[in-house]
């Protein structure tokens, strides 16, 4: 079993248009940078992507969106230190908005990686992020009932990689990554190392291969945050 | 009738064989407690296939040398295991993740009932005793492929293969594919579809042991085995 | 921060008559064996215990069982090589049984610790034990509503901890564990080894310690299977 | 009376002071983006304190040194953060496990505006622009206190403790204590409960820029915070 790609362009490739992608990542720490510049160059239109902002400065997500591939934002916080891309879009109508709560967000991607299409929390009851929404009363207390989260395709970022899919991750950049790895039809990670099977302890992997469909090597992998603070744009 | 199915019919161990053929490279495959285990053994040569057990690992191989046993290693049927490169150990609640949210090409379960229908019946012979069910109403949902090897008949020579189960339900409409000790059949738009068949049974003497319709959709072929 | 225990009498004393106690392992992999001992010394009475099995033999649960202390078990599969003192009170009517599907079993825990009070689950739709259950349909498929589980106690099985209550755990013996200690109002992990904060790499942590109240070391923890294979008898 | 009060009123520093006073040992905490991150800085000696932050950290400490930054190490704000010995990563719904099933003591946010039932407004304006909730609605459910940082009235001197709250709500409920620029204020059973307040300072002169009625239960005492 090898799940290695050779490119990131052949990882992205089946990313065609109208594809819904969970992209992982919280701000820059996680956000899989090589993969979703090889996605920009591909150019597919129309996309829905799933994560938890929306981009910062002119690269990564904020320049995916700033060349127009976006159709529709799932997220729980599209700021950021500079979010003019997104704003602007949405300001004037172009880009398509559901602002999901943070927690909610990675539980619906959860249940969707785990077979649960829905269940209950507390999170926004009787707020307005809860309108339309069904509420039940459990034990004296109100929740409202969320639904599962899923994506033709998840592009990830993860540390290290064997070649059946195995995970590992680099500190609080782990955040969305494992889920969207398990909630996706496709899921292809960018991993900073590939090592052969068997050298990632197996009381220490993540996310288990089963989840993963393809990995690619990336060392030396970019930050957002620091591309940003070069004032980096990409293409 | 029943005298000449026993001396015809394939031994567990080449049912096993049968349901293994079928295992692709690639698979990821849970093998239900007791009878279906057995399967492992026959993985046909260079497919990989990476076993996954409900109680938390994933990528495991055959059982250790008697002695050699690690009894926090063991798989859901509580037997000693060993791990091959690339294992990985998780929790109760991300292996039923792994089962319910349908990341397992293939599970394979023992039966006392299957309905043309494809519900199943495993977990409980209705009678009084303790009851126990165990994982197997959550593997026969979310594996892409949910296969079940059994002898075709019950000790007693009746039917397993019915129109509808009798005995409680283990899932409804779940089952894909029956390796059966004279036949594989399929299970397909809620009628049982014969794909192989034992050469020397003839249609007539396998439907007078199959308690529903079996359709015939293109060739049958011969369900061929070797002796094990 | 110091969550050690000296001893395993201390772990188990504000188990009291009536109470709900998780217990992990699965069969006898991550029994907490020590702790049920210390349990069955302490002598609380109709507790309701939840655990994949019912015991094995006449040391840990199975001896907690024999010893007349439970009232109820909830559990998947009260079968074993040797179930027969759980089969004998079950078929006399003297301890009531609640018999939950196993992923169901896992969930309901998850759920419990993760303040889900109801999901949705394919399992055992259209099964007897989906009797008297709310059903609902999602995108053309049928789900049965199951409840959150939670305990007053949770007594677990680990492999590292260290004094602020980070865990580790061996090989397969992992499997409800990490699940319990997060739903009950109180887990106690007994622990072969405890380290020194820091000695636990922060990405290998797999219980953090927000969930756990108490560790109590055991070196040399006996195991089930080995104990059930000499005859043991506790107490 | 508004000049008066703006000479009379603590810096946010000063009611970050005051919150951290509150902060038990061995407590889990979790300070929200912005003002609230400042009570850090004033954890009492002696005291042991674990911070959690949504993005997957538990046991964090300060800012490292400018330089030093790992991208990879932040915190829900996106600021570098270091770890302290004993620290554990997790991912998303392992960490909103924590904030949702109750395992937080503590959770300290910002306020647009909080109403004497406990429901708190945080998160929007209402006006236009782009709507972003974050971790807010989460946070405000499962902590056992819930807390407030806030200055006692708008930049406009208009109350922000209210009968109800105008503005989009985050939760409804869930605030126990607030801690403002003139005094230490609990919800108990849909009521404002006055705990404190800057001796300078007249009740009536209190109440007046208050919103709701100020009930007193037993002594008021002092607010006293040192020069910071």
């Amino acid at each position: 079993m090898n799940k290695t790609i050779a490119f990131a362009s052949e990882a992205v490739a089946g990313i065609g248009d109208g594809t819904t992608v969970m992209i992982g990542g919280f701000g820059g720490s996680g956000a899989p940078i090589e993969l979703i510049h090889a996605l920009i160059d591909a150019g597919p239109k129309n996309l829905t992507i799933i994560n938890n902002n929306a981009g910062n400065g002119h690269v990564g997500l904020a320049a995916l969106i700033e060349q127009g591939m976006v159709a529709k934002m799932i997220c729980s916080f599209p700021r950021s230190a500079d979010p003019k891309v997104f704003t602007d879009l949405y300001l004037a109508g172009k880009i398509e908005l559901e602002i999901v709560p943070q927690g909610t967000l990675a539980e619906r991607i959860r249940a969707g990686g785990a077979g649960i299409p829905a269940f209950y929390t507390p999170t926004s009851y009787g707020t307005e992020l809860a309108e339309g929404k069904l509420v039940a009363e459990f034990e004296g207390r109100h929740y409202v009932q969320e639904r599962w989260l899923k994506a033709d395709f998840a592009l990830i970022k993860a540390e290290l990689g064997d070649p059946l899919g195995n995970l590992t991750y680099r500190m609080a950049a782990r955040n969305f990554n494992p889920l969207m790895a398990t909630a996706a039809t496709r899921t292809v990670a960018q991993v900073t190392r590939i090592v052969a099977a068997g050298e990632i302890d197996p009381e220490q992997v993540v996310t288990p291969g089963i989840f993963v469909d393809g990995i690619v090597e990336v060392p030396d992998p970019e930050q957002e945050e620091s591309l940003n603070r070069e004032g980096a744009v990409y293409p | 009738m029943s005298a000449a199915l026993d001396t015809l019919k394939l031994s567990s161990a080449q049912i096993a064989w049968r349901a293994a053929q079928d295992m692709e490279d690639g698979a990821y495959v849970n093998l239900g407690i007791g009878f279906p285990e057995m399967i492992a053994k026959f993985q046909p040569e260079g497919r990989d296939v990476v076993y996954h057990t409900e109680n938390g690992v994933l990528g495991f191989g055959e059982a250790p040398a008697a002695g050699e046993e690690d009894w926090d290693l063991i798989n859901a049927g509580k037997k000693a295991i060993t791990l091959k490169p690339g294992a990985a150990f998780f929790h109760h609640a991300d292996s039923f993740a792994m089962v319910r949210g349908g990341h397992l090409d293939l599970a394979v379960l023992g039966a006392y009932q299957v309905a043309e229908n494809g519900d199943l019946a495993n977990w409980s012979t209705g009678k009084g005793g303790v009851p126990a069910v165990g994982g197997a109403m959550d593997l026969v949902h979310g594996a892409k492929r949910v296969a079940v090897v059994t002898d075709h008949v019950t000790r007693k020579g009746e039917p397993k293969l019915l129109k509808r189960c009798a005995l409680p339900l283990t899932g409804l409409g779940c089952v894909t594919r029956v390796y059966t000790s004279l036949a594989v059949i399929d299970v397909e738009d809620g009628r049982f579809v014969l794909r192989e068949k034992l050469p020397q049974l003839s249609f007539e003497d396998l439907q007078s042991v199959t308690g529903a319709e079996l359709k015939i959709h293109g060739d049958v072929a011969d369900l061929a085995v070797p002796e094990l």
